[in-house]
């Protein structure tokens, strides 16, 4: 197991959902479910994090906002895609200004669905992401190249 | 009391500081947080947290700016390593100051050097805290050498009465920078543990990786650094209630992060200049009273 | 000895030739030699007088002695009547008042003054000597190229080179004058001859600003002026005893004569070091150009000043007198370093720390102990070196960005990289831990601990502050310097020629005196101290701290080698801005559909470091000090004067 | 339960400052700025507030017909008015804060302007194609 | 005292223990009446499309012909709407969530026939 | 030579919550200017109302917003209703009433820890979070939904509470409002809170009422405006009154959010007590035809719904005033002059509710 699972801090970016599966994220830090207990910390900088926490859907808008914080982020990193919005667009996802689930912008690794995801369903995310992110350690040490 | 660099106990000092710093900083952090976590009725990061997070930081890619900035942060760490190892060498404490002084600015410039709107706020933030802690360290050890009369820490830790005893309100200042500089609220401006800041990062909003890594081992030995002024106070004249003071002195600083909010950068200036004038200077003047 | 008055004589000399010489790469070259004789005789002064402690000249003329006074007659003459023709009547009266007591003290003294001895030379008066002889010369190759640049970008100012080396030489002239005087109307003369000196180049734009400023330190100096020629007037009027006109003599005498002489004199030092009330002056100065503002009024001229109050220090040593100077220094360097918190303007940075540098020489010197007269002489030494690096560098900056504002700056390490590694290293001279200034600080610290308390710990509150503000200033000037918000190529030439060759010679200069420190101060400063002090010199630095700071020198040296590992397998990504969108470089989607560009400025904090606010604190702290001050001479007086 | 009474006025553009400026004088707050398109008119209701009195102006206006902006007599108006240009493509004149279509940035133009721009239900062949994508 | 008023709840909060679920380990928390996922007694069912109607976010599609009931994972937004709208009240919502998964779409098929239900997940 | 910084706040920054950009000119950390700008998060669901017919766009309209979702569809609903001239059973009314104060508490508490938060006092924003799982517990417990409740539905509730349940409610509260009190005392007389909040982003009462501001806001510059009062749902019978600070600066926008909480209780404890049996909702036949402008009090402040019909299935414009929107002018004003580290604090003390105001 690669340190990157014992301290993975995610960062959160409120793509364009409609702030349930936001503050689901949130209520993931505070006292009742405490994802510190894992060594998460929301950083809020993606130069700082190594898990991306999307929620809501992509709009052309924010396209452009959730490819540079994936971009600043460091590798090995993973995303993960909350609530239906980020997974499909979910129920907005035939509005004008909706392109979408964040899958179609960046390489999603964890889709967490439910509207709004519950705080344990997101938990049970990060852990998983966990596993791709040790992978992904495994793989760029194997490749020399963090791809 | 006439200190030398080359003799062995000053090296076992030194050595025994740079091997053991991290991981002494890095639990007493980690109990930090785990103690932070239940004042906030959560359960808390394992207490070896800490280490798992730097050592996570040096699996990580390491992205820049500019290549340069992992020079000025490498200088940082050195130099805080050597503040450390002249201080528990045994050494000029004011040169130890000095080291650190010159420790930060090379923080400060490795922020700088980013070109970073939130590093350049956080690191004229850090000036300005450096700027506010300065004046009581320089205090403080002045003070110490009024009492031991002895510039040199392995001078002033033997001295045969604690220098506490004459030195209350010096203790106290140092007590209100240490807040400061262990980047606790209400002091934690440049940059936070947690993130909710209006600076993000601040200071190391552009560090990642080892960079990162870099810094956070640089603060596990200022820490560590920092605990030893404290206990010069005390010396091997009560060693023991030195211990117990600065566990007292740890956990109120736990408690003081967790029951005050950030303040604004004029007021902390004003506050721990006004708190070394206090403090400080009057507890200095007062020496030539008794 | 001749090689004193050589020294003397020779820029005279070139002096004169300038003023015939016209425009053009003859005079070039010829400024150029004659920068290098005189920089090379001051070395040789060095080698020749090393360990032989103090010798005096003998000139024995009585014609040479009238000489004198008549051209200080002329200089005073000179002031006046330019002083008319502007109008500034307060200044000519000052001015009168000056040559007035100095005629009478001259000529109804009581007592005989002989003609022996009035030059002399020891240590101190080496170091003054190689600091002039080697950092002026430096400027003057400096302002070969500097000048040159200046008047094609100032084409409204009157090209009167002519008269700019004539001065800058007179200059250099007159300053060896004051280091080797040991007749104190001598020094008194060389001393007017300074000011003059300083009023010509700071009035050198002839502008109106720069005639206001010019008068403005010409009055401030003649104030100092008329405290010099009052110790000359008690000197030769009350003491009733010539010997004391010679500086070693006086000094000798212990402060039960000499206090009320030396105050005197001390208090001129205060106005030509530009200790506040006085340091307006200084700042005001700043209008010259840059070379000027480096060899007036940073790295020599000033050092004038505190280089009568180190001499009288000894006979300071734990008296009130000497302690109100002190505090004068102290309330100097805490303000002064406040005040250059609130500046963007970089010479006016300079300025105040340069004010608030010769504070702390001020500081050490009241303060009179062994230790203190030491880091005095260690605090002149750095700084002179890396203040004038500074102004320098500043200048070459100031040719290329035509601003002199630091917020100008940003990013020069990647514009003009040379300039930039340079004026760090002047930067981290002035106040970073193994450099040089900082060893004084720590010295200064060590010597305020054992002075009269418990003044001593009020020094020290005001030290401990005022370094705190200094780390500020310095460090966020070192950060503009560094920071670089968008990459871009070099400039192929930097400056001049000679305006890099004077910057590579000053960087040399400020690494070597810090890794020869412990020689300087063991063969150079300790001797003096000795001698002065009558006996041995307590262990002032322990040889562990001396190796402790060359080793983080050292490291230091050696740490920018990791740049070279630092600069491969990183991945280089933009700046971190909020993530907004269309970010290329430092701009960035703003609101209202607006491309905006990242803007980075230091802070200033006016709020708290206003310079009028603080000023005018400052001006009426020590004012209320030097009235205490005279309060003191004029208690003094009744039982000096016999 | 309590049914909250209607009350509209229709007024025309050109008197729309003037019985703004009225209902400013007269105490009222401004509730909101609301377009809606019917038919080829858009028609701006502009509510008013004052003490649980809720009360309407109500202007109607055509494609390309500029309205005039009221954000000189009520400084907050421009978020409404911004809004309504960048939905509707109304153009409104004179707001004192213009963000020239950048409050709100649609990646269809004017939405509301546009008949029926929601998208339509995936094609079975879309998902197919992205289906292969995936895999 | 003014400057620590926090103090209080901090001890409190100390000497009641975290709060915290320390969750994968204890169960999470559910009620009864909590909304979780649509599941279908396929059997039941009579393919009228009447869900599929009433679905705010297209989850659902019925293909009558063949009996197939569909459900997209992705896109069910857990309202209920369905289950009220179903006739033969075959439809109902249970307090279980759905588990994170790595790929999407995530549809769940059903095909009405004799057998029980057959669930394939595709992605 | 310009001093200015000029910092990129935003869209993506730790102290928001949600995408909102600043585009910061600093002069020392004095913020010269500050332009807010929207826009990420629009989504155009206003549109959807031609694709869904008018009972099922009840779900569209409480996903406008997570945190104001049941209040919103009250006001959708009731629009509807209104329109149809539907007499909603008066329990619903009760059961809309109680909900209505459990998510004013959800979202109050939410937002007294962002705000503390904000100003870098993280025991508090964990306090108050700690406290908000629990009134989240007794809605998911009630509706089936923690944050997005989807209970309410045209013509009624869809979910019935026990009377035996509400009882249980009541005294849960009870416990929970001495924490409550404790957290708001922390509000109100810590030095640090006090140093961060009074007198930071002062609008005057003449200046809120001007800008059109709602809500806390408003009511903490002096404003009494409170839709509630207004006697929509069951508010009409109940006693309370709108909670006033006249302040006008964060500290009292904070206190208007902290007393509402110790009021919110007690209007639930109010209506528990008064709320009658019978129904909870009616059958709807037939389409709306006609237009209604629905207001309502959300925890924000006042947002209005307004809903035009001609008699189709597709109701033929829904527009969706919220909160939020109103009191971006004020938001504009009193950043003018503030610090760099009030910001977040200031852009906090709105509550900003981006999704709300983008829809």
């Amino acid at each position: 197991m690669s340190y990157l699972t014992k301290s993975p801090w995610i960062i959160h970016y409120d793509a364009s959902s409609c702030n349930g599966c936001d503050i689901e994220v949130l209520a993931c830090l505070t006292p009742l479910y405490d994802v510190e207990r894992f060594g998460i910390i929301n950083t809020g900088n993606p130069k700082h994090a190594d898990i991306f926490v999307v929620t809501g859907s992509v709009n052309e808008q924010n396209k452009e906002v959730i490819k540079n914080i994936y971009n600043q982020m460091p590798k090995p990193n993973v995303v993960v895609g909350v609530g239906i919005c980020a997974c499909s667009g979910g129920v907005f996802r035939e509005c004008y200004n909706v392109s979408g689930g964040v899958g179609e912008l960046i390489p999603v690794d964890v889709y967490v669905p439910g509207c709004a995801a519950r705080p344990e369903q997101i938990i049970d995310g990060i852990v998983k992401a966990l596993g791709i992110l040790d992978k992904k350690y495994k793989d760029s040490k194997k490749g020399g190249d963090f791809k | 009391m006439t200190f030398e660099f080359f003799t062995n106990s000053s090296f076992i000092g030194a050595v025994l500081f740079i091997l053991f710093a991290p991981l002494i900083g890095g639990i007493v952090m980690g109990i930090d947080r785990k103690i932070t976590a239940r004042m906030q009725g959560r359960v808390g990061p394992p207490v070896l947290q800490p280490i798992y997070d730097i050592l996570k930081l040096f699996e990580k890619e390491n992205m820049v700016v500019y290549e340069s900035q992992n020079f000025w942060i490498l200088s940082y760490l050195i130099f805080i390593v050597v503040t450390g190892v002249l201080f528990f060498a045994g050494s000029d404490i004011l040169l130890v100051i000095f080291a650190l002084t010159l420790a930060h600015v090379f923080l400060i410039l490795g922020a700088y050097s980013t070109g970073s709107p939130y590093a350049h706020v956080g690191a004229e933030r850090e000036l300005i805290q450096l700027m506010a802690v300065e004046p009581m360290i320089i205090i403080a050890a002045v003070g110490l050498y009024q009492v031991t009369n002895s510039f040199d820490t392995a001078g002033i830790i033997q001295s045969t009465f604690a220098p506490v005893i004459v030195l209350p309100g010096i203790f106290l200042g140092m007590v209100y920078i240490l807040t400061m500089k262990l980047r606790k609220s209400p002091f934690d401006l440049s940059t936070s543990h947690h993130a909710h800041q209006e600076l993000v990062k601040g200071l190391t909003t552009e560090f990642s990786g080892s960079t990162l890594g870099m810094t956070e081992i640089a603060h596990l030995y200022e820490l560590v650094f920092l605990l030893g002024f404290l206990f010069l106070f005390f010396g091997t004249a009560a060693p023991l209630i030195g211990i117990a003071v600065i566990l007292i002195v740890y956990f109120l600083e736990v408690f003081v992060d967790n029951a005050t909010s950030r303040v604004k950068w004029q007021f902390a200036l004003k506050s721990c200049w006004i708190v070394t004038a206090v403090l400080g200077v009057l507890n200095l003047l007062a020496l030539y009273l008794i | 000895m001749d090689l004193l008055i050589f020294l003397i004589l020779f820029p005279l000399i070139a002096a004169i030739l300038m003023l015939l010489l016209p425009n053009g790469e003859i005079r070039d070259a010829i400024v150029k030699i004659a920068a290098l004789i005189i920089a090379v005789s001051s070395v040789y002064l060095f080698i020749e007088t090393f360990g032989k402690g103090i010798s005096y000249v003998t000139i024995g003329s009585e014609t040479v002695g009238m000489a004198i006074l008549l051209c200080e007659l002329v200089v005073a003459i000179f002031i006046i009547a330019i002083s008319l023709k502007f109008r500034k009547y307060i200044v000519a009266a000052l001015a009168i008042v000056q040559t007035a007591i100095l005629v009478y003290a001259e000529e109804f003294a009581s007592v005989e003054t002989g003609f022996l001895n009035e030059l002399f030379v020891d240590e101190f008066s080496v170091i003054m000597a190689l600091i002039i002889g080697i950092i002026g010369s430096l400027i003057c190759v400096y302002s070969v190229g500097y000048m040159k640049g200046y008047h094609e970008k100032h084409a409204d100012v009157k090209d009167n080179r002519k008269l700019f080396f004539f001065v800058m030489f007179l200059f250099l002239s007159a300053m060896f004058g004051v280091v080797f005087s040991n007749h104190i109307v001598w020094l008194f003369f060389f001393w007017e001859i300074t000011t003059l000196c300083s009023f010509l180049l700071i009035g050198y734009a002839m502008d109106e600003i720069a005639w206001k400023n010019a008068f403005w330190a010409l009055l401030l100096n003649t104030i100092g002026g008329v405290g010099f020629s009052g110790a000359i007037l008690f000197i030769l009027v009350y003491s009733g005893n010539g010997d004391f006109i010679y500086l070693n003599n006086l000094i000798a005498a212990g402060p039960v004569f000499a206090m009320i002489p030396a105050a005197l004199i001390a208090f001129a030092g205060l106005t030509k070091s530009a200790q506040m009330p006085f340091s307006s002056w200084l700042v005001g100065a700043m209008v010259a150009p840059t070379p000027v503002s480096a060899l007036l009024h940073s790295s020599t001229m000033v050092k004038a000043g505190v280089y009568v109050i180190v001499r009288f220090a000894p006979i300071f040593e734990l008296s009130y007198i000497g302690v109100l100077i002190s505090l004068v220094g102290g309330v100097t360097f805490l303000l002064a370093s406040a005040i250059a918190i609130g500046q963007s303007n970089a010479k006016k940075v300079l300025a105040y720390s340069t004010i608030a540098n010769l504070g702390l020489v001020v500081a050490c010197a009241g303060i009179g102990t062994q230790e203190a007269v030491w880091a005095a002489i260690l605090l002149i030494i750095f700084h002179a070196v890396a203040k004038s690096l500074l102004f320098l560098a500043v200048g070459s900056v100031e040719h290329q960005k035509k601003s002199r504002d630091i917020e100008d700056m940003s990013g020069l390490i990647s514009t003009m990289p040379k300039v930039a590694v340079m004026m760090l290293i002047g930067i981290a001279g002035m106040f970073l831990a193994p450099f040089g200034m900082l060893i004084s600080k720590w010295a200064t610290i060590h010597a305020f601990v054992n002075a009269l308390p418990p003044f001593g710990m009020l020094l020290i509150a005001m030290i401990a502050y005022g370094s705190g503000i200094t780390v500020f200033f310095w460090a966020k000037w070192m950060g503009k310097l560094i920071e670089v918000k968008k990459k871009s190529s070099p400039l192929k030439k930097e400056a001049t020629s000679p305006e890099m060759f004077t910057l590579y010679c000053l960087t040399g200069l400020t690494v070597i005196t810090c890794l020869l420190f412990p020689l300087i101060s063991g063969f150079m400063i300790e001797p003096y101290i000795v001698e002065v002090y009558n006996g041995t010199v307590s262990q002032l630095l322990s040889l562990n701290n001396m190796l402790i700071m060359l080793m983080m020198l050292v490291l230091i040296l050696l740490l920018p080698l990791s740049l070279g590992h630092f600069s491969k397998g990183r991945t280089v990504v933009g700046q971190y801005m909020g993530a907004r969108p269309g970010v290329s470089g430092v701009s960035f989607a703003g609101s209202m559909g607006v491309t905006k560009e990242v803007e980075l400025s230091n802070y200033y904090m006016e709020e708290f470091f206003g310079e009028e606010k603080l000023s005018k604190t400052g001006v009426i702290l020590t004012i209320i000090l030097l009235i205490v001050f005279a309060a003191v001479i004029i208690l003094n007086l009744p039982g000096m004067v016999m | 339960m309590t049914i909250e009474e209607q009350k509209y006025t229709d007024i025309m553009k050109e008197d729309l400052l003037k019985n703004v400026k009225d209902k400013c004088e007269s105490g009222y707050r401004l509730v909101q700025i609301g377009c809606g398109k019917f038919g080829d008119i858009f028609e701006i209701n502009y509510s008013f507030e004052k003490e649980y009195s809720f009360e309407n102006l109500r202007i109607k206006t055509t494609e390309g017909e500029k309205v005039p902006s009221i954000s000189d007599i009520y400084w907050g108006s421009f978020i409404y008015e911004n809004e309504i240009h960048d939905l509707f493509g109304v153009e409104v004149t004179g707001i004192n804060l213009d963000f020239k279509g950048n409050l709100i940035r649609t990646t269809v133009k004017a939405p509301f302007n546009v008949k029926n721009v929601t998208k339509v239900k995936p094609e079975k062949k879309e998902t197919a194609e992205k289906k292969t994508e995936d895999n | 005292m003014k400057l620590f008023s926090m103090t209080k709840t901090i001890f409190k909060t100390l000497g009641r223990g975290p709060s915290t679920i320390r969750y994968p380990k204890e169960p999470a928390k559910r009620y009864e009446g909590t909304r979780g996922q649509v599941e279908i007694k396929i059997e039941d069912c009579i393919f009228c499309g009447l869900c599929s109607m009433h679905c705010p976010s297209d989850a659902i599609t019925v293909d009558k012909p063949v009996k197939i009931w569909t459900i997209d994972r992705f896109r069910c937004i857990s309202c209920n709407s369905c289950v009220e709208a179903c006739p033969k009240n075959c439809l109902c919502l249970n307090n279980v969530y759905h588990e994170p998964v790595l790929n999407g779409p995530l549809t769940e098929s059903f095909t009405g026939s004799a057998e029980p239900a057959e669930v394939s997940s595709e992605n | 030579m310009s001093r200015r910084i000029v910092v990129p706040f935003g869209p993506q920054h730790p102290v928001l919550p949600e995408p909102i950009h600043l585009d910061l000119v600093l002069e020392d950390e004095h913020v010269i200017e500050a332009i807010p700008s929207i826009g990420y998060v629009h989504r155009g669901l206003e549109k959807l109302v031609e694709k869904r017919d008018f009972k099922d766009f009840v779900y569209i309209a409480e996903r406008i917003c997570g945190i104001c979702s049941f209040i919103h569809s009250v006001g959708y609903c009731q629009g509807i209703e209104n329109i149809m001239d539907i007499e909603v059973p008066k329990r619903a009314q009760y059961l809309r009433t109680i909900w209505s104060e459990y998510s004013r508490l959800h979202s109050h508490l939410l937002w007294l820890g962002l705000f503390a938060d904000s100003m870098g006092f993280e025991n508090l924003f964990m306090n108050s979070w700690r406290i908000r799982e629990k009134i989240l517990d007794a809605m998911e417990e009630t509706t089936g939904g923690r944050v997005i409740q989807g209970s309410c539905k045209v013509g009624g509730v869809r979910r019935d509470i026990s009377d035996s349940k509400l009882k249980d409610m009541v005294k849960d509260l009870d416990i929970l409002s001495s924490d409550i009190e404790d957290l708001c005392h922390v509000f109100f007389d810590d030095d640090t809170v006090i140093h961060r909040t009074k007198g930071v982003g002062v609008i005057s009462k003449e200046a809120a009422y001007s800008l059109g501001a709602v809500g806390p806001t408003a009511r903490g510059s002096g404003v009494s405006t409170d839709i509630r009062k207004t006697g929509y749902v069951a508010y009409a019978d109940l006693d309370f009154s709108p909670v006033v600070e006249t302040g006008g600066d964060c500290y009292a926008r904070c206190a208007v959010r902290a007393r509402e909480l110790l009021q919110s209780v007690d209007i639930i404890k109010q209506a528990v007590d008064a709320v009658p049996s019978g129904d909870i909702d009616v059958k709807v036949k037939g389409n709306p035809d006609g237009e209604y402008f629905s207001r309502v009090e959300q925890p924000r402040g006042e947002c209005l719904h307004y809903i035009k019909a001609n008699g189709k299935k597709n109701i033929l414009r829904e527009r969706v005033r919220t909160p939020t929107t109103a009191n971006i002018p004020a938001l504009v004003k009193m950043l003018g002059g503030c610090e760099m580290a009030d910001v977040p604090v200031i852009v906090l003390s709105i509550d900003p509710c981006i999704g709300c105001a983008e829809r």
